[in-house]
């Protein structure tokens, strides 16, 4: 719709979206920011890490399953961290593994991390985090809908956004997505 | 859109029908006769016909309030309201009578089936019958009774049978819960709706309409008695149900509370007696602090008359959808917050202050003194408990606002040459 | 001996929605009442659920711009913004300075959009029913504006990965400003028909209070959260775009009560306006567009990125596996999130609290359920 | 009572304005320049042919796949009137599915296909949502009338201009001795 446009926008050179040189990868490298909350979290988490790593101003450590709790509440705890949000939680699913990340902040503090729990997909299990915070409710409700992990302790584990009786967990990428017949 | 002559015949059309249902009205009147003539088959004929002359007089007001409050929010919303059926889409609720009217009558399977058909008639019978006592001018009125507004008053409270009866046989929760709220609603209502008449009363010493009136032939009571106005103005809309008390049949609530399963021709009955009760708070209003007929001209022929009265009687009318296009709807507990404690204890304020002026005989101007002095203690009461706390609030917030200054400076063309 | 005690009632189940004027959409609450007392409240969504999530696993990255249009359908241009912002931080790239300045621009007067979308349905909800055509009438003419600009009022799928589609016309800066005086009046309007009216005071002060520790356990953010006294915006905490070139105020309240809720809101539309005005003065001509290779492909990687939407805080979680499309994405949706503090949110609340505690929250369901 | 007052000015002012409401059969707002309705195909009028060549790279791109294409042999490049060795045969978009994103505008390299201005397209029939050639040539047909649409590379996809370089090159190639070997054609085969 160039044409329709005046002349002297025609005039000025359209900008070269499509033939630029591909761009470099850019590296998982921490900010400042990002850095000061990793080193705070090494120190809360110093036992439990199991690897850590992260991208701009979010670290992020990965974690046994057993040590979720001791180190959410670790997180909680911490004066110089203080995760005070549980701003979300999402499982991703690489086949081998169901990988679950808790996004947690600290709004007072300026923090951001992310806390990664692997479970094998056949004993999908972990200890549910509502005692914490209490928006993990429906975070992990939603991710039993959809991934099928099953957290000990949610009071509340009724499917919340798919209907009672729904067969199989879409989430999973073995789930068909095309040839699926729902009725 | 049809053409601009077209238009004009078509309104021209509508205005003489109007104009032909007032002389049927009276034709009514003439044919329907005293109480004490002999019942014959002649004289029951006539009153069958009067009746439905009253009815289709009555039906007729009220659909024309439906159109005027359609316009009038329309036009106050920054819309047009309706324009297309008829001339400034006149027509548009005969069209929508006629669409309910075809529409399939629906009742829920385990309603009680004759409660839920007969509840629409006792809502509507009520606000029927209470025209028997209206006077539209010196003549026009059917019964002009001695106890008229007595009657008036006895009359309407009844239509709240109709609406918990509503309720109660939808089997339905939203009905049921808008059925117990149009119960506590009304009878609350009902108490400083009569106190603000009862102080009309006291000064007219009359409870006629026609003596009502022409007691107010020369100052108008609402200059007399502000308060017991305000009273009843605001209780008014409560008893028929407008906003800000809409609260009973509130849709984002309880979705239309007792008609939440009604339909069709049904639901069309509640729908009309809603705007003919509405019509009937205003000419009440009219004719009991407007001055009815009388005032502002004194005493003049029968069209003038009812020319004026209609018209305060739709100022009033429009007064209400007025306060409908601007407020917002109260809770339950707060309705009856208003009730009890502020229309009641006001209510009784006026009546005490008229005992007391005619008590001692004072100057008649001390109640407007008097009456303006309570209204104004009232919302001095209400401003300084409500809005000021509401004002500072606001003002802290645009204080306390944390003020977030550029943390990066643009690079201007200076710096980036240097 | 209590009155429940002495008659035997029994609370009443009340179903509100999916199909209820007042649940802004296929939203359902199942309120158990005790007469018009609300004793507990279960949310119930899914009604709208599409599984933009996994659609979006199957679709190239420019066309996942487009599911992310229909999440929170009423800012568009703010859900657009984040995935490519999101895309962005993971090939690396920034767009030129006069896109951050378009994007910026059209986020605002979407947010203008919500909020003014927000005071006229919450004072449908409450009953009084002119706010919402004075708001939807300056509504429109933002989104005439949009229409202009991207060429669709909602579905803009303007804001691609490295900047914007095209250039915005040449009328563009004089049109906005006059745009901005139009809505800024449309904007006072509705202020001075609702805000200090005692009824909505009544109706809104002291209802629906949440505290902020309650409402951080929640995961309660934009001016939800900021009504409860923590003056957390991203905008302000963590900037991008071109945010941190601009000056304005974060409003935050006191009380957490829905007056708050709603008032945040109105000041921020009048922060909106300044901040757009702001960026007139400062866009400069350029490329809207970073160069990038025409079919978006980043590298291996994941990113977690947030930002501010008029709803709240919105975070897009983005793992690429070296194809041109998403491994995974995951959302962070506001009024999901925000929903979970319905419930504290509820006690002691009546019947018709029930529906202003809800509307203050302004939820949007295709957000929620995606 | 100061608030309430303040507003039932506010409403009562409004009495006296003009309402903004468009009487919408009537009056239609006006269409802005850059406004995306239905996509339709344009017509190149120089070899009295669509432009499109049917490579496919829409119905690709198309996040909702509600387009169809198929494409044959161009006659008319045989009898040299066009430049064009393929051509669109049956081009069909399922319009309920289209989102009106304007990918496959962006994605097209022969200026083939645009958004027009149609937004009524209304019809009482499920199947009167399938937008046929014929009818997609129309409204792009409709859509140049209105906006005067030009081609944004006309030397590449222009029939009458391609032909001309074609000739052009032709006549150096013989007049410099050298035998004419195809030129660079800008179609491509699909599926």
């Amino acid at each position: 719709m160039t044409e329709q446009q005046p002349p002297e926008e025609q005039a000025a050179p359209r900008p070269a979206a499509h033939r630029g040189p591909p761009i470099e990868v850019a590296e998982e490298v921490l900010d400042a920011r990002g850095e000061h909350t990793a080193g705070a979290l090494r120190l809360a988490l110093r036992d439990m890490a199991l690897e850590s790593g992260g991208r701009d101003d979010v670290p992020w450590v990965r974690i046994a399953r057993e040590n979720l709790v001791r180190a959410a509440e670790a997180c909680v705890r911490s004066p110089n961290i203080r995760m005070d949000m549980l701003h979300c939680m999402f499982a991703v699913d690489y086949e081998e593994r169901i990988e679950l990340n808790y996004a947690l902040f600290s709004l007072g503090n300026g923090h951001k991390a992310l806390l990664k729990v692997d479970v094998p997909p056949d004993e999908a299990r972990v200890q549910s985090l509502t005692g914490m915070w209490e928006a993990a409710g429906w975070y992990e409700r939603e991710t039993h809908d959809l991934f099928g992990v099953e957290f000990d302790g949610n009071p509340d584990m009724s499917p919340l956004i798919l209907y009672e009786g729904f067969e199989g967990y879409p989430g999973l990428r073995s789930f068909p997505l095309h040839d699926y017949e729902e009725w | 859109m049809r053409s601009k002559p077209v238009q004009l015949a078509i309104a021209v059309v509508l205005l003489v029908g109007v104009g032909v249902l007032v002389a049927v009205f009276t034709l009514a009147l003439a044919l329907l006769g005293e109480p004490g003539d002999n019942v014959t088959v002649l004289t029951v004929g006539k009153i069958v016909i009067a009746l439905f002359a009253l009815l289709t007089l009555i039906t007729t007001l009220g659909i024309s309030l439906v159109w005027l409050e359609r316009k009038q929010l329309g036009r106050m919303q920054g819309r047009v309201g309706p324009t297309r059926v008829g001339p400034f889409g006149l027509l548009q609720v005969v069209a929508d009578g006629i669409k309910l009217l075809m529409k399939e009558d629906v009742s829920p399977g385990s309603s009680s089936k004759a409660i839920f058909y007969v509840a629409p008639l006792l809502v509507f019978v009520p606000s029927f019958v209470v025209w028997l006592t209206i006077p539209l001018s010196e003549d026009l009125v059917v019964r002009s009774l001695d106890l008229g507004v007595f009657f008036f008053i006895a009359v309407s409270v009844l239509s709240i049978v109709g609406l918990i009866l509503a309720g109660w046989s939808s089997n339905s929760k939203y009905a049921i819960l808008g059925g117990f709220r149009s119960a506590a609603q009304l009878v609350s209502y009902e108490i400083p709706l009569i106190l603000g008449v009862l102080s009309v009363v006291m000064v007219a010493d009359s409870m006629r309409f026609t003596d009502v009136v022409a007691a107010q032939a020369t100052v108008p009571y609402i200059a007399l008695l502000p308060l017991a106005f305000a009273v009843f103005f605001i209780s008014g809309l409560a008893e028929v149900g407008r906003t800000p008390f809409d609260i009973y049949f509130a849709e984002s609530e309880v979705v239309g509370g007792p008609f939440v399963e009604y339909s069709g021709a049904h639901w069309a009955i509640f729908f009309l007696a809603e705007y003919v009760n509405t019509f009937v708070v205003a000419a009440l209003g009219a004719l009991l602090f407007l001055g009815g007929w009388v005032w502002p001209f004194g005493e003049v022929g029968q069209v003038p008359a009812v020319a004026v009265f209609l018209g305060k009687t739709y100022f009033l009318a429009v007064v209400i959808f007025w306060v409908r296009a601007t407020l917002p709807r109260l809770r339950i507990d707060q309705l009856m917050n208003v009730g009890w404690r502020l229309l009641i204890p006001l209510g009784f304020a006026s009546v005490i202050l008229i005992a007391v002026q005619r008590f001692y005989g004072w100057p008649t101007w001390t109640l407007t003194v008097m009456s303006l002095a309570a209204l104004v203690l009232a919302a001095w009461v209400q401003l300084r408990l409500q809005r000021r706390d509401a004002v500072a609030t606001a003002q802290r917030y645009a204080q306390r606002a944390v003020t977030v200054q550029p943390s990066r400076r643009r690079p201007t063309p200076e710096s980036q040459q240097a | 001996m209590t009155t429940e005690q002495a008659y035997d009632t029994v609370d009443m189940m009340l179903n509100m929605g999916p199909q209820h004027p007042a649940t802004h959409g296929v939203f359902r609450m199942v309120l158990t009442v005790d007469g018009e007392r609300v004793v507990d409240v279960t949310p119930h969504i899914g009604y709208l659920h599409r599984g933009s999530e996994k659609l979006a696993e199957n679709e190239s990255y420019g066309q996942v711009v487009t599911l992310f249009d229909r999440l929170d359908y009423v800012s568009n241009l703010n859900n657009e913004l984040i995935f490519c912002r999101a895309a962005e931080r993971l090939m690396g790239i920034e767009p030129p300075e006069r896109g951050q300045y378009i994007r910026v621009i059209l986020a605002e007067l979407n947010r203008l959009a919500s909020h003014l979308l927000f005071i006229g349905t919450y004072a449908i909800d409450l009953g009084a029913m002119t706010p919402i055509m004075y708001g939807f009438r300056e509504r429109e003419r933002i989104q005439n504006m949009f229409e202009s600009v991207t060429g669709a009022r909602m579905m803009h799928n303007f804001i691609r990965i490295g900047g914007v589609k095209e250039d915005v016309p040449s009328d563009f800066v004089p049109r906005v400003r006059a745009l901005l005086d139009d809505v800024e009046r449309g904007v006072q309007e509705c202020d001075r028909l609702l805000t200090f009216n005692e009824v909505f005071l009544a109706r809104t002060r002291g209802v629906g209070v949440i505290d902020l520790p309650t409402a951080l356990s929640c995961g309660l953010t934009g001016p939800s959260l900021r009504a409860s006294g923590l003056a957390y915006d991203v905008r302000k905490d963590y900037p991008y775009e071109v945010y941190p070139y601009l000056s304005y105020k974060v409003p935050v309240g006191e009380n957490g009560d829905c007056w708050d809720r709603y008032y945040m809101r109105v000041l921020e539309c009048y922060e909106s306006l300044s901040m757009i005005r702001q960026c007139l003065d400062q866009m400069e001509e350029g490329p809207v567009m970073a160069q990038m290779r025409r079919i978006a492909r980043p590298p291996k990687g994941e990113v977690y990125v947030h930002g501010e939407n008029p709803r709240g805080d919105i975070g897009v979680f983005l793992v690429s596996d070296g194809t041109d499309k998403p491994y995974r994405v995951k959302v962070r949706p506001p009024s999901f999130c925000n929903l979970v503090s319905l419930r504290p949110m509820m006690r002691d609340a009546y019947i018709a609290d029930a529906v202003a505690i809800l509307g203050s929250l302004d939820i949007v369901l295709g957000e929620v359920d995606r | 009572m100061i608030g309430t007052i303040k507003g039932l000015l506010t409403t009562a002012r409004w009495l006296l304005k003009r309402p903004v409401t468009a009487h919408y059969p009537e009056q239609h707002l006006p269409v802005q320049q850059r406004y995306m309705g239905f996509p339709a195909l344009l017509m190149d009028d120089t070899a009295d042919e669509p432009f499109c060549t049917g490579c496919m790279v829409c119905v690709r791109e198309c996040p909702t796949q509600c387009m169809s294409a198929q494409m044959h042999d161009n006659p008319k490049f045989a009898d040299g009137s066009s430049h064009r060795r393929k051509i669109i045969n049956e081009f069909e978009i399922n319009l309920n599915r289209c989102i009106l994103c304007g990918i496959c505008v962006d994605v097209c390299a022969f200026d083939a296909i645009e958004m027009s201005y149609e937004h009524e397209l209304a019809s009482y029939a499920r199947t009167g949502s399938r937008a046929d050639l014929t009818l997609l040539l129309d409204l792009g047909r409709r859509y140049m009338d209105m906006s005067g649409w030009s081609p944004e590379n006309p030397e590449k996809n222009v029939a009458e201009v391609a032909l001309a370089k074609r000739a052009a090159a032709a006549a150096a190639k013989a007049a410099s001795a050298g035998d004419a070997a195809a030129t660079d054609d800008p179609t491509e085969d699909g599926e």
